[in-house]
C-alpha cells in the first residue's frame, strides 16, 4: 500500500512543437494537468503530486526513449497525452511492459484498445472508430456517397481512413480511392488534384490539426469546392475552425467529445481553464486532460496506494460523470466508452469560440465498439 | 615516441575502466545509446580520417542496419547475435551499393551524392511496408544470447553492448595500422601518386567505404536492440550531420577522438533534453564553433598540446 | 488522365520555380565561391518568415498593430534583409575557411542551419504558420482549360523564370561574372588586377542568399511558413545541383524546372515515388554523365 | 596628387634614358624593405631604384626572393615594411587591390595565373583598365598571333608557352606603364623565348618602365639598363648594362651558371 | 621480343575539335633514353597524358612489350612496369622517407588489402627500402617527413620510389623544370644512374640536358611528329631549327 517513492508523478508526454502542438496538445495539455492537480488538492494520500512534461516531436522513438527514462530514472506513475497514435501505440507498450498506467488522449488510433490493447493501457476520449459514427452517416445519409481519401500517412490516419471506409460502405457508399500524405504536409495540391480527377462526391480528410487546415484552404484556392466536390475533416477541433475562419468552414459537420457551450458545467469549466492557462481557449483534448487526471487521483485515492495494479481495477469500477464525459465507463481493453457529438460550424453567436452548434448527440455504445469487436486479447 | 605511447596507454586504461564501471554511477541505457554512437562515430572516422572522404549519407547505414536486424529479431526470430550480424551484412552490402557509386566523384561531390543516395534509402525506410513507415519497427525482442544470457536483464544487455563496442573499437584500430591502412593513407595524401605506384585506388576507396558502412551497421544494429525500436530518425540525414559533428568535435584522424565527441553529443543531448529544440541551437553553435575555432577536435587539441600524434 | 498529367505537371513547375531558384543561388555560391551553403535553405525558410514577421508581428513591436508590411515591399525588402544576414554569415563565419577545404564551409553552414532551424521552432513552434499576406490583385484562379490554377502561382511561375534568366545573363555574359569565376580561382591575382575582391565575395554571397530570401517570399502564400521547410528542400535542391552539373548557373535553371515537371508528372502514376524520382535520376545521370548533365570537367 | 605628373600614356611619352630624368623623381623607389610571409622573413632591407622607360633585371638564385619582391611591391605578401614610392606616392600601406590602378602597375605572375574557369577570351579582357593608352585587341593579337585562334578555349586548355602570352597579353591591355615580370620564359622553346625578347623590346621602345624577373641570363642580358642581383632579400650587387661583359666573373660567381 | 618496348601507331586525341595530336607514331627502343621536345602547344604533354592513360585517345594504339595497353587503367600498367613522375614533386608529405619508399615496394607482398593484419608485416621490407634510400643519397633522411624535406631532396625520394618498383619504363614529364642549375646537374646525374637496365621517356624544354642524356628525340610540332633521330641529327634539321629554336636554316649556316 501507501505511495511508491512519497510522490505520485504525472507524466505529460506530448507534442510540444509540432502539428498538434496547438489544440490537441502542447501546453494547453499541460495546463489542463496542472489544473487538475491544483483542484484536486496538490497531494493524494498526503503524498505531493508532481507534474513533468516533454516533447515527443512526433517521433516514437523520441517517445519511448523518454519514457523509458520516465519510468527506469524518475519513476513516473502515469504517462498521459501521448498525441499522435503512433507515439501512443509505442508508449502504452513500453510502460504496460514495465507495469505503469498510460492515459492516451490525443491518439485516435483504435488499435489502442482493439488488437495492442495492454492490460494498463487506458484510451481516454475518442477514437477513430467513434469519429466517423458521427460524421460520415450524417454526409453520406445527405448524399455523400462516393468518397476519395486524403490520408494522414501513418496509424492514426489509415486507421481513421478504414474506419470511416466501413461505415461508408454500411451505408451503401463507396471510396474511389485515396493518398498517402506525410505528416505536416504543407501543400497538399497534388493530392486535392487527384481527389479532384477522381471524381468522388466527397473529399475525406483522415488527418488533423495543421495539416486539416491547410487541406481546406489549398481546395478553396484551387476552387476545388466551387467545383461541387464536398470536404469532409473526420477530426475537426474547434481551434481548426477557427484559424480556417467560418466563411470557409461553413456548413462543415465535424465530430467531437466534447463541446464547451453544450452545458453549464463545460461553460463554467472553460471559464476556469481560461483563467488557468491566460486566457487560451480549450479544446476537447485538453477537457479530456483535465478530466483522467482527476480520475486517476480519484482512482489512487479510492485504492489507497498507487500502485498500478490497484489503480486500474478501481479505474475499471469507477462511473466517470463530470463535465467532460457523462455516463462513461473504462472497459476492460482501456477504453473511456462515453457519449459524442455531431457539431456544425455556425457564425459565432456566444463569443469568438461559439463556432459550431451541437446537432446530434451519439451515445456512448454508438459511437464506440463493443468489447467484442475490438479484438483486444485481454477480452476472450 | 615515448611520449605518444604513454598518452595512448593512459586513454586506453580510461575507455575500458569507463566501459566497464559506468553503469553502477550512469543510468545503463544512457551508457549503451554512448557506446553505440561512440562505435558508429568511430566507423564514421575511418572513412573520413583515414581515406579523406566526407560521407554525407552515414545515416543510411546506421538506420538501415537497424531496420533489417530489427525485422530478423522481431519477424524471424533470429537470436541477437544473428541478427546483428544480419543487420551488419546488410550495412555492407548497401555500402558496397552506395560506395561503387559515390567513389565516381570526389571531395564535395562526393558527400553530396551520399546524402542523395541515403535519402533513397531514407525513402524506402518510409514506404516498405515491413518497416512500419512513420511508426518504425516497435517492441523489437531483446531476446536471449547464446541461447541461456537473458538480455532483458540490464547489466547483461550492458555488458553485451560494452563486448560489441570494445570489439568494433579494436577492429578499426587495428585497420588503422594495418598494411592496408598504409596504403589508405597514401591515397589520402596524394592520390595521383598513388595511382602511378600501381595501387587501384577505387577499390581501395571501396573497402574503406564497405568497412566504414558495415561498422556503422554493427553499431545500428546494436542500438535497435538497446531501445527496442528502429525509426526513421536513424535514418535521417540530420543523423548523418550528427556523426559528422560527433568525429570532427572529438578530432578527425585521431583514434580517440571520435568516442570522446559521440560522448560530448550525447550527453550535451540528455542534459539539454529538457530545453526543448534550443537543444538544435546548441548543436548548431557547437559545429559553428567547433569549425572556427578547433577544427582539430578535442583529442587533436590534446595532440598539439603534447606534441604528439595518433593518438 | 491527360488533363490530370498537365495539371499534376503544372504543380511540378511550381515546385520547380523553387528548385530552380535555391539551386541557382546555390550554383552561384559553390561556382564562385567554392562554398557548399547548406544553409541556403533554411535562408530561404528565414525569407519566408521574414515576409510573415513583415507582416504580422513587426508592427506589433514597434507599436503600431495596424501596420502589416505587405507582400510587395516584402519582395523587395525580404531580398535585402536575408541577403545582409548571408553578407555577416560569410563575413565573420565563412571568410576564415576560405584556402580550407570546402568540406569545412559545408559543415559550418549545417551548424547554422541548425542554430536557424532551432531558433524560429523556438518562436514559433515547428508546424507551418499560415502567410496572411497575399496581395489581393493575385487572389483567385485562372481557369487554364485543363484546370483552374491559382493566379497567384502563374504569377510566381513567371516572375521566378524572368529572374533566373536574368541572373544567368549576369553571370555567364557579362564581365561582372568572368570576375567573379576569377576571383574564386585566385583572389590574390584578382586582387593584384586591382579589384577589391573580399568585397566582391561578400556581396556575391549576399546575392546568392538573397535569391533564397527571395524565394521564401514568393513561397510563403503558397506553402504555410514552417522552421522545417528549407531543410526538407536543400536535399533535393543538392541532387539538382549534382544532376545540372555543380557549379553550372544553366543547369541549376533547368534542371530545377525539369525536375518540378518529372516530379509532378510522377504523381500522377506513383505518387509515394514522386520524393526519389529526383533522386533515382541522380543515380542515372552519375553513371552515364559523372560530371552532370551541364557540368564541366576542368 | 602627383600622379598628375607622370600619368601620360607610356605610347606617347618619349623613352627617356636614364641621364635624361636624372633629376625628376625615379618611378619606382624602393628603400629598406621586408617583407614576411607568416613567421618567415624574407626580404631584409631591399633597395632599388627604377626610371621611367627603364628595364632592370632581378637575379638571383632559387629562393633568393625575387619573386617576393614583386609580390611585396603588389601588396601579396602577409607583411612588409619599408617604403615603397611609386611616381613620388607612397603605397607601402595601401590595400593590395589599389596598387595596380593607383601605379598603373601590370603583374605577370610567376606562375601565370591563367584562370581555368575563365575562356581565353575572359582572361585577356579581365583585368580592368588602370590608365589610358592600353593596346587594342589588334595589336595584342600581332604581337602574338597564337592567341587569336584559342580565344574561345578554356584557360587551362592552352599549352604552357600559349598560357604565358596570354598571361603577357592581358595586362598589356590595361594601360599599365610599369609592368613586373616574373619568370616568363620559364618553360618556354627557344622560338618562343625569342619572340619574346623582341616584344619586351619593342614595348621598351614605346615607353613602358619593366622589371623583369629572370633565370635566362642570356635572354636578360642584352634587354636591360640595368641588373640587380639578390641573395637572401637583399640587393648584394648592382651591375650597368654597359658593364655586363666586364662583369662577367662577378656573375658567374653570384649565380654559378 | 621486339627491339623497340614501346610503339605507337597513328596516335590522335580530339579535344571538343582540337587535334591536339594527330597521327603520331613513336618507337621508343629498349634500354635508351628518349626525349621529347617541341615548341609549345606540340602536344607533348599530351603524348604523355595518353601514354600513362590519364586521357583516352580518340584513335590510334598504344603497343608495350607486344601487347596493346592502349584501354588499360592507370593502375594496370604501373603494374606492368610503366611509371611515371611528376612535374611537381609527387610524395607523400606526411609519411617519412623509408614510409614513402616502402609503399613502392609494399605491394609486392600481396597484403595490401590485408586489412585485419598489423603493420608489422610491412618492416620486412625496411632494408631494401633503406637500400633504395642510400642509392639517391637519402640514407639520412630515412626517418624525416616528406614534406620536412628541401625540394632537390624530395625529387630524389621520388625518383628513388619510382626506382622501388624497378619500371621497364620510366616516363619523365620536365624533371628539371623549375630547378637552379646546381640541382639540374645533379638531377641529370641521377637520370643518367638510373637508366642503366631500363629505358627512359622524357619531356624536357632544357637543351642542355636533352643534348647531354638523350640517345633518341623526337621533335613534335603542332601535334605531329617533325623529326626523329639524335641530337646531332636533329638539332642540325633546318625544320626543326625553325620550329623549334627559331633561327632560319640561312641564320643558322651564317
Ligand atoms: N608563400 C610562402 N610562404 C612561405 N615562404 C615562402 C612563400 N613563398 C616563398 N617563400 C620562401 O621565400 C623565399 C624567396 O622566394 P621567392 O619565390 O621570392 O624566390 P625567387 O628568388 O623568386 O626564386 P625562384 O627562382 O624559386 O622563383 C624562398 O626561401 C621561399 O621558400
Ligand atoms: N584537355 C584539353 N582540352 C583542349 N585542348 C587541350 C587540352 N589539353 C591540351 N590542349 C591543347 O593541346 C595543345 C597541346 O598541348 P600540350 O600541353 O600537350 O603542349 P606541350 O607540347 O606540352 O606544350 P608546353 O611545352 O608549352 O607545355 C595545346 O594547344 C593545348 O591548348
Ligand atoms: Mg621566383
Ligand atoms: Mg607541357
Amino acid at each position: 500500500g501507501g505511495v511508491s517513492d512519497g510522490v505520485v508523478k504525472i507524466g505529460v508526454l506530448g507534442d510540444m512543437s509540432g502539428v498538434y502542438s496547438t489544440g490537441f496538445s502542447g501546453d494547453g495539455a499541460v495546463a489542463a494537468v496542472k489544473m487538475a492537480v491544483r483542484d484536486f488538492g496538490g497531494t493524494v494520500l498526503g503524498k505531493p503530486i508532481e507534474v513533468i512534461s516533454a516533447d515527443h516531436q512526433n517521433k516514437a522513438d523520441v517517445a519511448s526513449s523518454t519514457a523509458r527514462k520516465w519510468i527506469d530514472e524518475d519513476h513516473v506513475d502515469m504517462i498521459t497525452d501521448l498525441t499522435n497514435s503512433a507515439v501512443a501505440l509505442a508508449v502504452q507498450k513500453l510502460a504496460s511492459e514495465k507495469k505503469v498506467i498510460t492515459m492516451a488522449t490525443g491518439a485516435a488510433t483504435t488499435a489502442l484498445t482493439g488488437k495492442d490493447c495492454t492490460k494498463y493501457g487506458i484510451h481516454y476520449g475518442y477514437d477513430t472508430h467513434a469519429l466517423p459514427v458521427g460524421t460520415a452517416t450524417a454526409i453520406v445519409k445527405n448524399g455523400g456517397k462516393s468518397w476519395y481519401f486524403i490520408t494522414a500517412d501513418y496509424a492514426f490516419g489509415h486507421s481513421l481512413q478504414d474506419n470511416t471506409a466501413s461505415v461508408v460502405k454500411s451505408l451503401g457508399g463507396k471510396v474511389v480511392g485515396s493518398s498517402d500524405v506525410p505528416l505536416a504536409t504543407t501543400d497538399f495540391s497534388s493530392y486535392l488534384l487527384q481527389a479532384q480527377s477522381s471524381g468522388a462526391q466527397v473529399i475525406g480528410l483522415a488527418n488533423a490539426g495543421q495539416d486539416t487546415v491547410n487541406a481546406v484552404k489549398q481546395a478553396h484556392e484551387f476552387g476545388i469546392v466551387e467545383g461541387g466536390q464536398q470536404l469532409a475533416g473526420m477530426l475537426v477541433l474547434i481551434s481548426d475552425v477557427k484559424s480556417l475562419g467560418t466563411d470557409i468552414a461553413k456548413g462543415l459537420q465535424f465530430t467531437s467529445a466534447w463541446y464547451w457551450n453544450h452545458d453549464d458545467a463545460s461553460r463554467k469549466w472553460k471559464a476556469e481553464y481560461e483563467k488557468f492557462s491566460n486566457g487560451a481557449a480549450p479544446t476537447f483534448p485538453h477537457a479530456a486532460d483535465y478530466s483522467l487526471t482527476m480520475a486517476y487521483l480519484k482512482a489512487i485515492k479510492a485504492a489507497g496506494t498507487d500502485d498500478p495494479d490497484a489503480v486500474r481495477a478501481e479505474l475499471g469500477k469507477m462511473k466517470i460523470d463530470d463535465f467532460f464525459a457523462h455516463g462513461g465507463t473504462i472497459r476492460k481493453d482501456g477504453l473511456l466508452v462515453h457519449d459524442m457529438y455531431l457539431l456544425k460550424v455556425q457564425s459565432p453567436k456566444d463569443g469568438p469560440w461559439d463556432v459550431a452548434e451541437v446537432v446530434r448527440e451519439i451515445p456512448g455504445k454508438d459511437a464506440f465498439f463493443s468489447l467484442a469487436d475490438g479484438g483486444c486479447p485481454l477480452v476472450k | 615516441m615515448a611520449r605518444t605511447r604513454v598518452t595512448q596507454t593512459v586513454l586506453w586504461l580510461l575507455l575500458l575502466g569507463f566501459v566497464l564501471a559506468a553503469p553502477a554511477v550512469l543510468y545503463p541505457v544512457f551508457v549503451m545509446q554512448l557506446l553505440c554512437f561512440a562505435l558508429f562515430a568511430c566507423a564514421f572516422n575511418l572513412l573520413i580520417g583515414f581515406t579523406g572522404l566526407l560521407s554525407f549519407g552515414h545515416a543510411a547505414f546506421f538506420g538501415g542496419a537497424a531496420y533489417v536486424a530489427g525485422h530478423a529479431l522481431t519477424v524471424w526470430g533470429f537470436p541477437p547475435l544473428l541478427g546483428i550480424l544480419t543487420g551488419t551484412a546488410f550495412a555492407a552490402v548497401l555500402g558496397y551499393v552506395v560506395g561503387a557509386l559515390a567513389i565516381r566523384r570526389q571531395g564535395i561531390y562526393f558527400a553530396m551524392i551520399t546524402l542523395a543516395l541515403a535519402q533513397i534509402v531514407y525513402f524506402f525506410a518510409l514506404q516498405l511496408p515491413f518497416t512500419g513507415g512513420e511508426n518504425g519497427l516497435q517492441g523489437i525482442p531483446r531476446g536471449h544470447l547464446l541461447g541461456f544470457i537473458d538480455l532483458n536483464r540490464p547489466l547483461a544487455m550492458y555488458y553485451f553492448v560494452a563486448a560489441i563496442f570494445m570489439a568494433g573499437f579494436l577492429f578499426i584500430y587495428r585497420i588503422i595500422h594495418s598494411p592496408f591502412g598504409q596504403v589508405l593513407q597514401a591515397v589520402r595524401e596524394n592520390e595521383p601518386r598513388a595511382l602511378s605506384l600501381g595501387y587501384n585506388v577505387d577499390r581501395y576507396k571501396l573497402i574503406a567505404f564497405v568497412l566504414s558502412a558495415a561498422l556503422s551497421g554493427l553499431a545500428g544494429s546494436t542500438k535497435c536492440i538497446v531501445f527496442q525500436f528502429a525509426s526513421l530518425t536513424d535514418a535521417h540525414w540530420q543523423m548523418s550531420g550528427e556523426v559528422i559533428l560527433m568525429t570532427l568535435l572529438g578530432g578527425l584522424g585521431t583514434i580517440f577522438g571520435p568516442v570522446v565527441g559521440a560522448f560530448i553529443v550525447v550527453a550535451l543531448q540528455q542534459v539539454l533534453s529538457s530545453i526543448g529544440s534550443w537543444v538544435q541551437v546548441v548543436i548548431g553553435a557547437t559545429f559553428i564553433a567547433c569549425v572556427l575555432l578547433f577544427r582539430r577536435g578535442v583529442i587533436g587539441e590534446i595532440e598539439k598540446l603534447l606534441k604528439i600524434s595518433s593518438i | 488522365m491527360i488533363r490530370l498529367i498537365l495539371a499534376q505537371g503544372m504543380l511540378g513547375l511550381n515546385n520547380g520555380v523553387f528548385y530552380a531558384m535555391l539551386s541557382l543561388g546555390l550554383a552561384i555560391i559553390f561556382g564562385l565561391l567554392n562554398v557548399v551553403n547548406f544553409a541556403h535553405g533554411a535562408l530561404y525558410m528565414t525569407g519566408a518568415f521574414t515576409a510573415l514577421i513583415l507582416y504580422s508581428y513587426f508592427g506589433v513591436w514597434i507599436g503600431m498593430e495596424w501596420l502589416h508590411i505587405g507582400f510587395w515591399p516584402a519582395l523587395v525588402l525580404v531580398p535585402l534583409i536575408v541577403g545582409c544576414f548571408g553578407m555577416l554569415m560569410e563575413r565573420f563565419m565563412l571568410r576564415w575557411l576560405y584556402g580550407l577545404d570546402p568540406i569545412y564551409s559545408l559543415l559550418l553552414t549545417f551548424g547554422v542551419t541548425l542554430v536557424l532551424q532551432g531558433l524560429f521552432i523556438n518562436f514559433f513552434n515547428a508546424s507551418g504558420t499560415p502567410y496572411p499576406g497575399q496581395p489581393a490583385a493575385l487572389r483567385g484562379v485562372v481557369n487554364l482549360g485543363f484546370m483552374m490554377f491559382p493566379k497567384y502561382r502563374l504569377f510566381v511561375i513567371l516572375f521566378s523564370i524572368a529572374v533566373c534568366l536574368a541572373v544567368w545573363y549576369v553571370i555567364e555574359r557579362t564581365r561582372i561574372g568572368a570576375l567573379l569565376r576569377a576571383g574564386t580561382e585566385n583572389p590574390e591575382l584578382v586582387k593584384a588586377f586591382g579589384i577589391n575582391v573580399p568585397l566582391m565575395v561578400t556581396l556575391t554571397f549576399g546575392f546568392g542568399s538573397g535569391l533564397a530570401g527571395l524565394a521564401g517570399v514568393l513561397a510563403a502564400p503558397i506553402y504555410s511558413v514552417s522552421p522545417l521547410m528549407g531543410a526538407d528542400l536543400i536535399i533535393i535542391i543538392f541532387a539538382v545541383v549534382v544532376i545540372g552539373g555543380m557549379g553550372s548557373i544553366m543547369g541549376a535553371v533547368v534542371t530545377g524546372f525539369a525536375l518540378g515537371l518529372i516530379e509532378g508528372i510522377t504523381k500522377v502514376f506513383y505518387a509515394p515515388a514522386a520524393n526519389t524520382v529526383i533522386f533515382f535520376l541522380m543515380v542515372v545521370v552519375l553513371l552515364v554523365r559523372p560530371a552532370g548533365l551541364f557540368g564541366r570537367t576542368r | 596628387m602627383t600622379r598628375t605628373t607622370t600619368a601620360s600614356s607610356p605610347a606617347s611619352s618619349p623613352a627617356s634614358s636614364p641621364a635624361a630624368t636624372a633629376a625628376a623623381p625615379p618611378l619606382l623607389r624602393i628603400r629598406d624593405l621586408h617583407a614576411w610571409y607568416g613567421e618567415s622573413h624574407i626580404l631584409h632591407g631591399l633597395d632599388l631604384e627604377l626610371n621611367e622607360g627603364e628595364l632592370i633585371t632581378l637575379l638571383g638564385r632559387n629562393g633568393a626572393g625575387r619573386t617576393t619582391t614583386l609580390r611585396a611591391i603588389m601588396g601579396m605578401v602577409d607583411r612588409r615594411t619599408g617604403s615603397i614610392e611609386i611616381g613620388g606616392e607612397e603605397f607601402i600601406s595601401k590595400p593590395a587591390h589599389r596598387i595596380a590602378p593607383l601605379g598603373r602597375i601590370g603583374y605577370c605572375p610567376e606562375e601565370r595565373g591563367i584562370f581555368a574557369s575563365l575562356t581565353v577570351g575572359e582572361n585577356l579582357m579581365l583585368p580592368p583598365a588602370v590608365g589610358e593608352g592600353g593596346m587594342s585587341l589588334d595589336e595584342i593579337f600581332a604581337m602574338f598571333p597564337n592567341l587569336r585562334e584559342v580565344q574561345g578555349r578554356m584557360g587551362t586548355r592552352l599549352s604552357g608557352g600559349e598560357q604565358q602570352m596570354l598571361a603577357m597579353a592581358r595586362i598589356l591591355r590595361t594601360g599599365a606603364r610599369l609592368l613586373l615580370l616574373d619568370e616568363i620564359t620559364e618553360g618556354l622553346a627557344p622560338v618562343i623565348v625569342k619572340a619574346l625578347g623582341s616584344a619586351i623590346r619593342r614595348l621598351k621602345d614605346k615607353g613602358y618602365t619593366i622589371v623583369l624577373v629572370e633565370q635566362n641570363f642570356r635572354f636578360a642580358a642584352p634587354l636591360a639598363d640595368r641588373h640587380y642581383v639578390i641573395e637572401h632579400g637583399k640587393v648584394i650587387d648592382r651591375i650597368e648594362g654597359a658593364e655586363v661583359e666586364a662583369s662577367m666573373d662577378r656573375l658567374n660567381h653570384y649565380l654559378s651558371v | 621480343m621486339s627491339d623497340y618496348i614501346l610503339e605507337t601507331h597513328d596516335l590522335q586525341v580530339d579535344f571538343g575539335g582540337f587535334l591536339a595530336v594527330r597521327g603520331v607514331d613513336l618507337k621508343i627502343a629498349r634500354g635508351t633514353i628518349h626525349a621529347i621536345i617541341g615548341p609549345n602547344g606540340a602536344g607533348k604533354t599530351t603524348v604523355f597524358n595518353l601514354l600513362t592513360k590519364f586521357h583516352a585517345p580518340t584513335a590510334g594504339r598504344i603497343v608495350y612489350n607486344g601487347t596493346d595497353i592502349t584501354h588499360w587503367k592507370p593502375a594496370e600498367i604501373a603494374n606492368h612496369g610503366i611509371v611515371r613522375s611528376f612535374q611537381i614533386s609527387a610524395v607523400f608529405p606526411h609519411l617519412t622517407a623509408l614510409e614513402n619508399v616502402r609503399l613502392a615496394l609494399q605491394r609486392r607482398l600481396g597484403v595490401s588489402y590485408h586489412f585485419w593484419r598489423s603493420r608489422k608485416v610491412l618492416q620486412s621490407l625496411d632494408r631494401e627500402a633503406m637500400e633504395r634510400l642510400g642509392q639517391v643519397g637519402l640514407q639520412g633522411f630515412a626517418q624525416r617527413r616528406a614534406v620536412e624535406m628541401p625540394y632537390g631532396r624530395k625529387r630524389a625520394l621520388e625518383i628513388a620510389t619510382t626506382l622501388a618498383l624497378e619500371p621497364e619504363l620510366m616516363l619523365l614529364d620536365e624533371p628539371t623544370q623549375g630547378m637552379g642549375t646546381e640541382d639540374v646537374g645533379a638531377v641529370t646525374d641521377l637520370i643518367k644512374k638510373v637508366s642503366a637496365g631500363r629505358t627512359i621517356v622524357m619531356v624536357e624544354h632544357n637543351l642542355g640536358v636533352v643534348a647531354k642524356l638523350a640517345d633518341a628525340i623526337t621533335v613534335l610540332n603542332r601535334g605531329e611528329v617533325l623529326a626523329e633521330g639524335p641530337y646531332e641529327t636533329v638539332s642540325k634539321d633546318p625544320a626543326v631549327m625553325e620550329a623549334y629554336m627559331g633561327v632560319s636554316a640561312e641564320e643558322a649556316s651564317a
